[in-house]
């Protein structure tokens, strides 16, 4: 595909300005470059279902086989062709590969990030050469916070939902709640899953209080420490946004030592793994998929045909990271042919005018490209309590309930940290 | 009362596990004076060996024990096969050259693990819970306590009489000591060190393996899990004193008991305990609890 | 022979700054995260030859980086030279503080006390929620006595800085190996007893070592956080300083210039690697640091050295 | 730098000096006064106290009690790096020397240190091959005539050639005092006295005063103007290389035990 790295040095400026002659109109396909974990041990639960997401989609927008109103081929009749990179590896080397597929590849638009610090690090350099670059699944609401983006979106919506669609589930199922714990990773992620929950739960149940709040390490793996912990408090619920590798040990050790039995747990990311859990996950977990996603979205058509097309290919139902993926596509193909005039291919300055505060829906549920200024889109949530069905054999989300859009994010203009301290003023639920 | 009676089992639980994590390295190190960065494949191998292990047991309805000693003997058989191969295949190529450079070939040799790993398991990741589950769980107290950490106590513990026994009463235990003590002399006294080296690196990575098949029915056996015990064991063992296994069971005592504190008294400084007590004890003690620096002879 | 080396590497200079306008801008921007981390290899390399590997060389990088990003995020402060400049003093203080401690130790224990080090920082870092913790925060562009740059312009701004301060760096740490100081390295890797009964303080030397080590860590760190636009605590995780070690022995200690190619080079496989296998790229550098310790024990550098003896050889 | 001694001043006084190791008594009661340059040879079986003796005055050894003056100036207890600035300089019964550089590197080194202008900055833009260093070295090492040796790695010499080469690096820059740790240990019995006869016409060529370590008499006798006779940690004899070994207590103590590994160990 990309030939120009092998020639050395010297030669690569004949090569690249080979590259940039005039590109045929028609018949040269889309780039779309599609990063995400393709090793590390975020390839497992988010990185491969994303990729996966991406190939099945794609491939269905190439055959022209997606449900109306994203029946066309490709992109408004142009074929789609899908550079796929690993997001692993330091922030520098990820500006670099981004750098790559925009400079090196010429792709027409990036979809991907898990990381967000992957996303910060992204969203300048993508304004800066000004590359259409959608965000797939990376949360923190910096992204549009810190600075008005022009070529960045981000269908999905920001983690802040998923902190306070917690909050907002326990205080709806656990009336007389006094106490409850947390136990986050110690990075990013953990700390700003915890800070969202933790104020929101003193907006809507100021009478709880927080007991045991811990951070072990991320990918420590041992968690017994931790767990002794829990089992010495009196709260009657522990929140978490572990992920996989971490949430199915935590989970394993804890039910050896039926933490589940004290309190419940509630896992903001939960969807992602219980495939694999199944009836290691205890019942009445509160499970959350950052997003009305996977089993928790709601039960419409274009939802059933893309489980249905995941399942065939990989035998296993798509989970949030798939869905994430998904929705990015299919709002950057809207985009796309929003911005498309007759057979001209659109400037990237078009798909972004286009792209801005649009909406649709998809196998998640319906998306405005609310805020950051019609950049960043929200949805929904809907959390669940989870259920071993033993006699489907099956995992089960059950006693669902959804949030609306308006009720979980905050208006735009407004920080989210400061939205949540401020005691969420404006939600719509 | 109940704080500090969980933080003594905690501690002696994670202490357990560093400790079985950490012997392997520190016996390498001692005899063959390699830090081996590869330690942490074995353990990601170990993991993943047990894994499949569990896999097939749990389909063919085996009793646990039986389960469990077959999961520990794939992933020992395992870290055999791959102790052997890179020892004769790759080492002995490089013996002789600068001890850092040595620690490079194993992280070279690390990295390409890593990815072999994608190649024969793929990237998901495997649970292999069934022993822990199957070990069942004791109340004390206010306290649960999972029988299958009390196991790893217990293993722990047998390793540690283990290699105590075989330093000190077995010919081969006391050639290694000699090899440990003084490579020239050993030579001289018509040691085969080459043997020595061999066997040494073999059991080291069966260790490693071991660790990995121990913690696997514990943890989500998934990528990466290999680099985080590196750290983990590198500290434990720079605690100790390198090459030392009484120093070993020390630093992994004191690690242990400091980051179960921590992490009930004190959260915010848990990221920290680790790497505080390293440097701390370097900055006392340059080799560590259970080495002397040697004093420069003129 | 001492001319000669000086004029290729002149040379070398002159045609890596004029080609760039030539050559793409994904090149250039690659070359220039390149000959940033090639300053913490040159440091890298400083300490080698003295037999000492440090396991966290990340701690300066991270502390240039972060020096940089929060002098910006504060003050809004950008004149690049002098914040580039206030990255490598900052690293140098936490050097020169560091080593009074680090000069004490040799082999092994001087790696895993620097990695302990290093991994203090990344705690701390990750600690700050208020810096963003992992996620760490952005730096906004540079500005170079004024002048402010855009789009290319910025790129190839960056490469050019970079790659004086690059050249800067290699001329002093050049006349540094030839001075009395720099020509102990090996020395003290020999013989530090006989160094002493010379009449000079080993530990001084390596403390000095260290904090050049530091400082060159600094630029390099403050030189990344530019071209990057962004800073994250994973700068000082064990695994950046592993990579800086790598390149070093990619490297090898025989020459200044050896660092520069040596990361050039890196950076090109690992591009490369990733670029046509993006599941095993691990597996690609892994083989290729292996065969480089196999094949080639003293570095990219020794190539040169072999090609002149070859020469030298000839009547 | 290099001022006239006066000859009836002691290049180096010692008034007594005692060593102990916990309770064991390494040395004692050690008062000794050398003129400049004098040979003095030091004789004593292994463990009575010589090398320790060495130590305490190149600094390698702090002592528990004395005091050790070179040119008037109180040395006692200084780190030996500042003793070497000071004048006084020393090779090893080992020798101590680095392996992996040519000779002249090894010399060039040792002379560029000797010569720096000091200080911390001094080292870092003095280049260490300087005219004048370079000069120096190869002074050195015809002086020791290892010319022939100038480019082979030092780890590939022959053994006499080592001491030459460890003992011109404790020359190259120009001490006043100059202390050899058994010069010729490891030496084969016929190339001993050849040995000797090149470092001791090269140290009477700089006019260097001299103590060294020796176990065999026949040597002493040859090339020391004075002898100290070791036993127990302490001085038993002192005098001319005659009276010293003619003494009945040195020989019955001394002279009798010559070779390594005596009972005193």
């Amino acid at each position: 595909m990309s030939l120009y790295v092998r020639i050395p040095f010297a030669l690569a400026a004949l090569a690249s300005a080979a590259a940039i002659a005039p590109a045929h109109a028609q018949q040269a396909p889309i780039k779309i470059g599609i990063v995400s974990f393709l090793t590390g041990p975020a390839a497992s639960p988010f990185g491969i279902p994303g990729r996966n997401g991406a190939e099945i989609v794609l491939e269905a927008f190439n055959a022209g086989k997606a449900p109306a109103p994203f029946d066309k081929v490709g992109f408004g009749g142009t074929k789609l062709e899908a550079k796929y990179v690993d997001e692993a590896g330091s922030v520098q080397n990820v500006v670099t590969e981004f750098r790559n597929l925009v400079q090196r590849d010429q792709v027409d638009a990036v979809v991907g990030y898990i990381s967000s610090g992957s996303c910060l690090a992204v969203a300048p350099v993508a304004d800066e050469l000004k590359a259409l670059t959608v965000f797939y699944d990376c949360g923190t609401p910096r992204i549009f916070e810190e600075k008005a983006r022009s070529y960045v979106f981000r269908v999905s919506p920001h983690a802040t939902m998923d902190g306070v669609g917690a909050a907002r589930y326990l205080v709806a199922k656990k009336k007389n709640l006094t106490s409850f714990s947390g136990i986050n990773q110690n990075y990013a992620w953990g700390q700003d899953s915890w800070r969202d929950f933790a104020g929101a739960m003193k907006v809507l149940a100021p009478k709880a209080t927080a007991d045991k709040v811990l951070f072990p390490k991320l990918f420590a793996g041992e968690y017994g420490a931790e767990i002794s912990t829990l089992l010495t408090s009196k709260s009657q619920a522990v929140h978490t946004s572990f992920w996989n590798g971490d949430l199915e040990s935590f989970t394993y050790q804890q039910s050896a030592r039926g933490l589940d039995k004290r309190m419940t747990i509630i896992m903001t990311t939960g969807e992602a793994g219980m495939w694999r859990m199944r009836d290691k996950l205890p019942d009445g977990t509160i499970i959350g998929g950052r997003g009305a996603n996977g089993p928790l979205a709601r039960d419409t058509d274009i939802n059933k045909w893309f489980h249905q097309i995941y399942m065939d290919r990989y035998n296993t139902p798509p989970t949030y990271p798939a869905y994430q993926m998904a929705q990015s596509l299919l709002g950057l193909k809207l985009a796309y042919e929003k911005a498309k005039k007759g057979d001209a291919k659109p400037t990237t300055d078009e798909i972004a005018a286009a792209f801005k505060g649009i909406e649709f829906t998809g196998p998640a549920g319906h998306v405005k490209m609310a805020l950051g200024n019609g950049h960043q889109g929200i949805t929904e949530t809907a959390y669940g309590t989870y259920k071993f069905n033993k006699q489907k054999n099956m995992p089960e989300i059950v006693d669902i309930m959804r949030f609306p859009a308006e009720c979980v994010n905050p208006p735009a203009g407004i920080d989210a940290d400061k939205w949540i301290a401020d005691g969420m003023k404006g939600a719509k639920c | 009362m109940l704080t500090a009676f969980a933080i003594l089992t905690d501690g002696l639980v994670y202490a357990a596990y560093l400790f079985i994590v950490a012997i392997g390295l520190t016996l390498i190190f001692g005899v063959m004076k390699i830090l081996n960065v590869t330690h942490g494949s074995f353990y990601a191998f170990g993991a993943y060996g047990a894994a499949t292990a569990v896999g097939i047991y749990a389909n063919a309805d085996w009793p646990a024990a039986l389960g469990f000693l077959f999961m520990i003997t794939l992933a020992m058989l395992v870290g055999l096969i791959m102790g052997i191969i890179l020892e004769r295949g790759l080492l002995r190529l490089v013996y002789g050259k600068d001890e850092v450079v040595i620690v490079l070939v194993t992280y070279a040799t690390f990295l390409i693990l890593e990815d072999v790993i994608v190649l024969i398991w793929g990237a998901q990741s495997y649970a292999a819970y069934q022993p822990m589950v199957a070990a069942g769980s004791i109340e004390i107290g206010d306290l649960v306590l999972s029988n299958y950490d009390i196991l790893l106590v217990a293993i722990a513990v047998v390793l540690a009489a283990l290699a105590y026994w075989a330093l000190k009463y077995t010919r081969q235990g006391r050639l290694l000591t000699t090899v440990i003590f003084d490579r020239e002399t050993a030579a001289a006294f018509g040691i085969n060190v080459t043997l020595v080296y061999t066997a040494t690196f073999v059991i080291g990575a069966m260790l490693g393996a071991l660790g990995g098949a121990v913690m696997a029915p514990k943890i989500s056996v998934t990528l990466g899990i290999g680099v985080e015990v590196i750290v983990l064991a590198f500290a434990v063992v720079a605690i100790g004193g390198m090459g030392s296994i009484e120093g070993a069971l020390i630093g992994a005592l004191i690690v242990g008991i400091c980051r179960a504190a921590a992490v009930h008294l004190a959260p915010q400084i848990e990221l920290f305990v680790i790497y505080g007590v390293m440097a701390l004890v370097l900055v006392a003690r340059p080799y560590g609890l259970f080495v002397r620096a040697q004093p420069r002879k003129i | 022979m001492i001319t000669r080396e000086k004029l290729a590497g002149g040379l070398a200079f002159l045609f890596a700054a004029a080609a760039a306008p030539l050559a793409p801008e994904w090149v250039v921007s690659l070359a220039t995260i390149a000959f940033a981390n090639a300053l913490v290899v040159l440091g890298l390399v400083v300490l080698w030859r003295t037999g000492l590997v440090s396991f966290g060389q990340a701690l300066y990088y991270c502390i240039g980086a972060y020096t940089v990003a929060l002098i910006v995020r504060w003050s809004g402060f950008t004149d690049a030279f002098a914040l580039v400049a206030l990255g490598g003093v900052g690293a140098g203080i936490v050097a020169a503080l560091v080593g009074f401690l680090l000069a004490r130790y040799r082999e092994i224990f001087f790696a895993m006390l620097s990695l302990a080090l290093s991994m203090i920082l990344y705690g701390v870092l990750v600690k700050t929620e208020t810096l963003g913790s992992t996620d760490g925060f952005s730096v906004s562009t540079p500005s170079f006595l004024g002048y402010r740059p855009h789009g290319e312009a910025l790129g190839l701004s960056l490469y050019w800085f970079t790659l004086a301060i690059d050249a800067v760096a290699a001329v002093l740490v050049g006349a540094y190996f030839r001075s009395v100081a720099g020509s102990l390295a090996t020395p003290i890797r020999d013989n530090e007893i006989r160094v002493e009964f010379l009449g000079v303080s080993v530990t001084r030397i390596i403390h000095t070592k260290v904090v050049i080590a530091g400082v060159l860590g600094g630029l390099g760190g403050a030189l990344a956080a530019l071209t990057i636009g962004h800073v994250d605590p994973a700068m000082s995780y064990w695994t950046t300083s592993g990579g800086f070690v790598f390149v070093t022995i990619l490297a090898g200690a025989g020459s200044v210039a050896a660092a520069f190619v040596g990361s050039l080079v890196f950076e090109m496989v690992r591009s490369f690697a990733v670029d046509i296998m993006p599941g095993l790229w691990q597996m690609v550098l892994g083989s290729v640091l292996l065969l480089t310790i196999l094949f080639l024990p003293d570095g990219l550098g020794s190539l040169v050295a072999r090609l002149r003896k070859r020469e030298e050889a000839k009547p | 730098m290099k001022e006239a001694v006066n000859g009836d001043k002691p290049i180096l006084a010692v008034r007594d000096l005692e060593k102990t190791f916990g309770s064991v008594v390494a040395a004692r009661d050690i008062t000794v006064s050398v003129p400049a340059e004098q040979t003095v040879g030091v004789i004593g079986a292994n463990g009575a106290g010589k090398t320790t003796f060495v130590n305490m005055i190149t600094g390698h050894l702090t002592p528990s009690k004395g005091t050790i003056l070179f040119e008037d100036k109180d040395i006692t207890g200084m780190p030996s790096r500042e003793i070497t600035q000071l004048g006084i300089s020393r090779s090893f019964q080992v020798a101590q020397i680095f392996p992996t550089l040519s000779v002249f590197d090894n010399m060039v080194i040792a002379a560029a240190v000797a010569r720096r202008a000091g200080g911390l900055l001094g080292n870092v833009t003095t280049p260490v091959h300087s005219p004048d260093a370079i000069a120096e070295a190869d002074a050195t090492i015809d002086l020791f005539q290892i010319d022939r040796y100038r480019n082979t790695t030092a780890s590939q010499l022959p053994q006499g050639v080592r001491k030459l080469l460890d003992i011109g690096m404790a020359v190259v820059g120009w001490p006043r005092l100059l202390l050899l740790d058994e010069p010729t240990s490891g030496i084969s019995i016929e190339e001993k006295f050849d040995l000797m006869n090149v470092v001791m016409s090269a140290l009477k060529t700089r006019k260097i005063t001299v103590l060294f370590v020796e176990h065999d008499m026949e040597i002493v006798a040859r090339f020391a103007d004075r002898v100290l006779a070791f036993y127990d940690g302490t001085v038993i004899a002192d005098g001319t290389a005659h009276e010293t070994l003619d003494n009945p207590r040195v020989q019955e103590l001394i002279s009798g035990v010559r070779k390594p590994g005596g009972a005193h160990a």
